[in-house]
Parts: C-alpha cells; sequence; structure tokens
C-alpha cells in the first residue's frame, strides 16, 4: 500500500501555496512535513484528507479499498482535538469507536487506547476537567480506537510533555510496523523509527 | 448505520448534558408567549381566536434560538473535520444531526405548546389537534433549519443572518400548521391540512441534509 | 395631461421607479470607473496578471 | 449552445462581447422604453374598471415580470456554478441579486400605490403579495449571506446553495399562500382579461424593462470582473512584497 501525491498545486484564497509537489509514502513509512509557518504543511495534510480539493494534481492510496476515499481510510487530527466537554473521556472515545469503526470489540479497543496514552485513571471524568496536554492525548487516542492504515497528523506534538510524545511516537511505531502509513507535519524532530523528511519551503518552487 | 445511531445518540446526550439549549428554548417560548396577551389586552375571545398562530409563531422563534447550534459547536472542536472521514456520508451526518436537534428541541417545544395554550384560553378540543400538528411539522422546522445552520456557520453575527434566511422557508410550515389548528377549518380541512403539513415535513427531511451536506463541504475546504 | 382623481398615486409609482433605475445606473457607471481606476493604478505601479491575456481591460 | 457557453466561459472573451454589446441593450432599451411610456401615457385609453390607475400597471407588470426572471436566472447562474463550475456564474448570479431585489421592491412598492385608489387600502395579505414579499425576503437572504462570508469562493458556492433551496421551496410558498388566502378570504381576481389597448404598451414595457435589466447585469458583471482582477493584483502585489522582505532578510 501506499499514499501517492501526484504533481500537486494548490491554492489558498489568491496564493498558490503549493506548485508541483509529487512523493509518495509507503505502507510501515512515516512522512514528517517540516517546513516555516505558512510553508503549507496543514494545508498539504487537508489536502491529503480530502477536504481542499487542489488545483492540479491528485491524491490516491494504491492498494487501499477502491470503494472508499483517502479520507475514509484515514484518521486526521488538526489542531482541534475533537473532544466534547460534557462527555467523560471513555464516552469520547467510545463514541469514536462506534462512529469510524462500527463498534467492534468496543471495549478492548477503548481500554487500550486510552491505557496507551495514559488516560486509564481519567475515563470517568468529563473532559471539560481536562488539562491542555490531557485533552491533547485524548485528541490522539481517536488513532487507536479504529483500525485506519493511514495517519495525518499536524502538529501532533502540540502541548504535549515529553512523556507523552514518546508515547505518540511509540504509537506511530506502532502503526507503521505493522503495515500503516503516516504523513505527520511536525516542527519538532520526533525519534521515528522508519521516518523521511520533507521540507516544503524547499519544495518551492523560486518567484 | 451504527454511526448514524451513534451520533444520533451522542448529539441526544450533549443537548440533554449541557441542558442550555432545550431550557432556553422553552423559556423563551413561555416568555414569548406571555407577553402577546400584554401586547393585544387580555380579551380572552381574541386571544382564543388567534391562540394556534401565537403558539406556531412563537414556537418558530424559539426553535430559531437553537438552530445555529447544530453544526457550530462542531465546527469549533473539529469534531465535524472528523466526521467527514466517518463510514457515514455527509448527507446522513446532517440528517442525523437534523433528527437530534428535532428530538431535543422540536418535541419539548411540541410538548410545551398545549401547556402554553392554557395562557391564550385556546379551544378545548383543539389541544389533540395541536399537539399532532406540532408534532408532525417539527420536524420541518429542524431539517429547513438545518439548512441555514449549516449556511451560516462560519459567519460573523450568524445568529440574524440565520433568521433572515430561515424564517421565509418556513412559510409553508406556519400555514398549514396553523390552519389545521383554527376551529373554522372543519373535518375535511383539517384532515387536508394535516396530510400536506406531513407531506412538507418528508420533503424537507429529503431535501434539508443534501442542501446542509453540501453547505458543510464547501466550508470544510 | 390629465390623471383623474388618482393622479398623485401614478406619478409616485413612476417617480420611484425612475429614481430607483436611475439610482442603479449611476451606481453601475460609478462603480465601473472606480474598478477600471483602480485597476489602472495598479498595472501602472507595475504590478502584472499572472495569467495576463494581452489587452484584456 | 455548447460552444456559445464554452467561448462564453472566458471572462476576457466575455469582456470584449459585452463591450460590443452593451450600448445596442442599453440603445435598444431607451427607445423601447421611450415607445412604451408614450403609449402608457397617451396612446391607450384609461381602463373602463380601473380609471386612470391602470397606467401604473404598465411599470408595475414588468417589474413583478422581472423579480420572477431574474430569480430563475439566479438559480440558473447558481446550478452552472455548482455543477459546471462555470466560471462566469457567479459573477452572473452576484451581479443580478441587487438587481433583482430592487425590481422586486419597485413591484411591491407600485403594486401597493394601484392598491390604494383601487382597493382602498395600500397592502393587503393577498396571495400574489405575500409571495411577492417572501420573493423579497429570499433576495435579501441571498444579499446579507454573501456580504456576511470573507472567502469569496465559499460564499459564492454557499449563495448558490441558497439559491437552488429557494427556487425548490418557492413553488410550496407559492401553493401555500394561495391556500392560505383561499381559507382566509374569498379570493378576488384581479386578473380579468387584458385588453387589447392595454397589450401593446405592456408588452412594449415588459420588453423594455427586459433589456434595461439585461444592459445594468451586464454592465454589473463587466465591474465584478473588474473588481476580482484588482483583488487578484493586490493580492499579487502583498505577496510580491512578502517575497522582497523575505530575501531582504536573508
Amino acid at each position: 500500500m501506499q499514499l501517492i501525491a501526484e504533481d500537486l498545486a494548490i491554492d489558498r484564497g489568491a496564493r498558490r501555496v503549493i506548485d508541483g509537489l509529487s512523493f509518495a509514502v509507503k505502507a510501515g513509512e512515516a512522512l514528517l512535513l517540516t517546513g516555516a509557518n505558512g510553508a503549507g504543511k496543514t494545508t498539504l495534510l487537508r489536502t491529503l484528507a480530502g477536504y481542499i480539493r487542489p488545483f492540479r494534481g491528485r491524491v490516491r492510496l494504491e492498494g487501499g479499498d477502491d470503494e472508499l476515499t483517502v479520507a475514509e481510510q484515514a484518521h486526521v487530527v488538526g489542531h482541534t482535538n475533537a473532544v466534547k466537554l460534557s462527555l467523560s473521556v471513555a464516552e469520547n472515545a467510545a463514541f469514536w469507536n462506534a462512529y469510524l469503526d462500527s463498534g467492534e470489540d468496543a471495549e478492548l479497543r477503548v481500554g487500550t487506547a486510552l491505557r496507551h496514552f495514559g488516560l486509564e485513571d481519567l475515563s470517568e471524568f468529563p473532559a471539560a476537567y481536562l488539562s491542555a496536554g490531557q485533552k491533547r492525548r485524548l485528541g490522539l487516542a481517536r488513532l487507536l480506537v479504529a483500525r485506519r492504515p493511514v495517519w495525518l497528523l499536524d502538529e501532533p506534538t502540540a502541548s504535549l510533555d515529553t512523556a507523552s510524545s514518546e508515547r505518540l511516537v511509540a504509537a506511530v511505531n506502532d502503526h507503521t510496523n505493522s503495515g500503516g502509513l503516516a504523513v505527520i507535519a511536525t516542527h519538532l524532530p520526533l525519534a521515528l523509527e522508519r521516518a523521511r523528511t520533507l521540507n516544503l519551503a524547499a519544495q518551492k518552487v523560486p518567484a | 448505520m451504527k454511526s448514524f445511531w451513534a451520533l444520533l445518540h451522542r448529539d441526544v446526550t450533549l443537548a440533554i448534558r449541557e441542558g442550555g439549549a432545550i431550557g432556553t428554548a422553552l423559556g423563551f417560548f413561555l416568555v414569548v408567549v406571555s407577553l402577546m396577551p400584554l401586547g393585544l389586552g387580555p380579551d380572552l375571545n381574541l386571544l382564543s381566536r388567534i391562540a394556534a398562530g401565537i403558539l406556531w409563531i412563537a414556537l418558530l422563534l424559539a426553535a430559531l434560538l437553537s438552530l445555529n447550534r447544530i453544526f457550530e459547536a462542531d465546527h469549533e472542536d473539529g469534531t465535524l473535520d472528523v466526521l467527514a472521514t466517518g463510514p457515514l456520508p455527509l448527507e446522513l451526518v446532517t440528517a442525523a444531526k437534523s433528527l437530534a436537534h428535532w428530538v431535543t428541541t422540536g418535541i419539548p417545544l411540541a410538548i410545551m405548546a398545549p401547556v402554553l395554550g392554557i395562557l391564550l384560553n385556546l379551544d378545548l378540543a383543539a389541544y389533540p389537534i395541536l399537539v399532532a400538528t406540532t408534532l408532525v411539522g417539527t420536524p420541518a422546522v429542524s431539517f429547513l433549519g438545518a439548512i441555514g445552520a449549516a449556511l451560516t456557520m462560519k459567519t460573523r453575527r450568524g445568529g440574524l443572518l440565520l433568521a433572515l434566511i430561515v424564517l421565509p422557508l418556513y412559510v409553508p410550515t406556519l400555514i398549514f400548521g396553523i390552519s389545521a389548528v383554527s376551529a373554522g377549518a372543519g373535518p375535511t380541512g383539517l384532515a387536508a391540512s394535516f396530510l400536506i403539513l406531513a407531506a412538507i415535513s418528508l420533503v424537507t427531511i429529503v431535501l434539508g441534509p443534501l442542501a446542509a451536506a453540501a453547505a458543510l463541504k464547501v466550508h470544510l475546504q | 395631461m390629465d390623471l383623474g382623481p388618482h393622479a398623485a398615486f401614478i406619478w409616485i409609482s413612476y417617480a420611484a421607479v425612475t429614481v430607483t433605475v436611475t439610482g442603479l445606473i449611476l451606481w453601475l457607471i460609478a462603480d465601473g470607473r472606480k474598478q477600471a481606476a483602480d485597476l489602472e493604478a495598479l498595472e501602472r505601479q507595475g504590478v502584472k496578471r499572472r495569467s495576463s491575456s494581452p489587452g484584456v481591460r | 449552445m455548447q460552444t456559445l457557453t464554452q467561448r462564453l466561459a472566458n471572462p476576457t472573451r466575455f469582456m470584449e462581447l459585452s463591450a460590443r454589446l452593451l450600448p445596442w441593450i442599453s440603445a435598444g432599451a431607451v427607445v423601447l422604453l421611450a415607445y412604451g411610456l408614450y403609449l402608457a401615457f397617451f396612446a391607450s385609453p384609461a381602463d373602463y374598471q380601473q380609471g386612470e390607475t391602470v397606467r401604473i400597471m404598465y411599470i408595475h407588470v414588468p417589474c413583478a415580470w422581472l423579480s420572477m426572471m431574474v430569480y430563475a436566472l439566479i438559480a440558473l447562474s447558481s446550478f452552472g456554478l455548482l455543477v459546471f463550475r462555470h466560471p462566469l456564474a457567479d459573477v452572473s448570479a452576484k451581479a443580478a441579486a441587487p438587481l433583482g431585489a430592487a425590481f422586486t421592491f419597485l413591484a411591491l412598492l407600485t403594486g401597493s400605490l394601484w392598491g390604494k385608489p383601487m382597493w382602498g387600502t395600500y397592502w393587503v395579505w393577498d396571495a400574489r403579495l405575500t409571495s411577492v414579499l417572501i420573493l423579497f425576503f429570499l433576495y435579501l437572504g441571498l444579499i446579507a449571506l454573501r456580504s456576511a462570508l470573507e472567502d469569496e469562493s465559499a460564499a459564492s458556492k454557499l449563495t448558490a446553495i441558497l439559491a437552488l433551496v429557494g427556487v425548490t421551496i418557492l413553488p410550496i410558498i407559492k401553493f401555500s399562500v394561495d391556500w392560505w388566502n383561499t381559507l382566509h378570504q374569498p379570493s378576488t381576481d384581479f386578473t380579468s382579461t387584458v385588453d387589447p389597448s392595454m397589450r401593446l404598451p405592456l408588452l412594449v414595457m415588459a420588453i423594455a424593462f427586459t433589456l434595461l435589466f439585461f444592459a445594468m447585469h451586464l454592465k454589473a458583471m463587466r465591474n465584478e470582473i473588474l473588481r476580482r482582477r484588482v483583488k487578484a493584483l493586490r493580492t499579487q502585489a502583498v505577496a510580491g512584497r512578502d517575497r522582497l522582505a523575505a530575501h531582504g532578510a536573508e
């Protein structure tokens, strides 16, 4: 399986943010997107996820399920956590499990996900009580409550401490080791096992 | 289908837990209805004649208050982005959320309407009809409202704009809702307007989610 | 011209249409001039369109 | 037809073509308008029922006709934008909305000025008046929604969706208002058959107003295209400055 971007040109407003970008990410691989603010990391991720229609070029998942769009085979974690404050931690995770994964072995998956991100002691608390870092971890726990071959993460380590970042890195490594692939926008180096780096600033066509 | 029920269940749970929206809508409904006699004078005959109209208009205004939260909250915390990547087509996402709005706002308002009818000296025979028409008519309120909520999701002063867009669309519901209740309609008129009201609700249940989903797709870009 | 007892209504109708339509036309002309002037000012500053097709104005 | 719309798809072509067309349409509108006004005031008799007030009809009917035609045009343009992504469709819809609202307003105003001497009141909740009033609200909604959205491309698509929703719901609104009206009060049939002496001035005025609208619409579309060019150039100029600043810093 590989995620392929072919000759992408993406406009935001009247500005061409990305022009003529091609790359492929194979199963078992993680691609780190780097580049200054405004280099187009978020835009590229949202295009891969299918929210933004590129001006030119296309995104496809080779070896995936042809019935589904790329977005339907991907986890997308953006700047927001998609956490409901009046639901408990466990309810938040259980909802995404039921919604994204048709609730297969729900309890097991939810339990594993919360444990991995160190939230198991908080599972009965309403999410409103969580700190920013804990909310972020709950947002990331979504990655484990449902199985998706593609992970698209936008600055996933934002508001995470070192220990939590390591848990995320471990989750991504597990994911790639079991045949998944990931595209991660980050400005911090992540100690991933099999990662390549794509610097978006360098990709820019000189003016 | 499991995703649909999960989403519906979550929205209903949220509305009950957060409580504010339902309470505000019901409170607003009560306030508007009780202001009417103050404006029109305490003539009970007059009030009972126009009770159905007052109740329906106040109900629409009360429902309007809660519409803008249908998509806004999910948009703000990023839930909408994730919902869009789920196995459920966006049309069914909007359908589930409109349905949840009906369950949490339409039904409570419909139940509240006959209680407020007492304040307006509503004819006793009209009570069952009032409950029936509000129950059958309020889905149109939620599903049409969802279109407006989706269109105005990211706008400044979204609430006022929402009212401007949605209220003209409520005209048919209002007309047939009232005409079914008003005493002069007679049994045949009643059956006719009741059926038309049901038809309007069915049409909007089909049309609303399509238009709302189209609007959300634009916003997600 | 005698327009009968309701002449005022007729004149007001025609006046309202005339005023509104004239107003719209004047606005359209003024708006057109402004856009053309802005465009010219930008071009004089040397800003060129990316996909410029010559002679477009 | 295909080739014509394709050729028109290019805004540059459109600018050339409309520049050539605009004077002719405007001239046609002026000539027909003059002829129509002559017919309306001098060459047509007073109605045996309505008296001289019938002359209001000669501007009221064309305005009412335009109020509906322009909405149909907006709906068609919206369809063209959403389905075919026609680049001029949104320009057309955006340019038409305020014009349509203006003519709808005029239809309501002249209608009520006709109603006062004829019915003894400026406004009756007649089925037709009510549905035109709702049409006016729909226009206001379209204009307000567009002006409330920053992003131009999102605004155009969302407005198009609203226009299409409006066009699907309009027949239901119309039907319900008719029904409501017959329920409340006996419907008065004011649309008695048109006398031949009125038919010609009505027809001429209707065509004149239609041409007038198209002239204004073309002009508004041209303005809109220029406005978008100005906007694009400004964004480009700002981006250019950014690049210079970045180079300077290195």
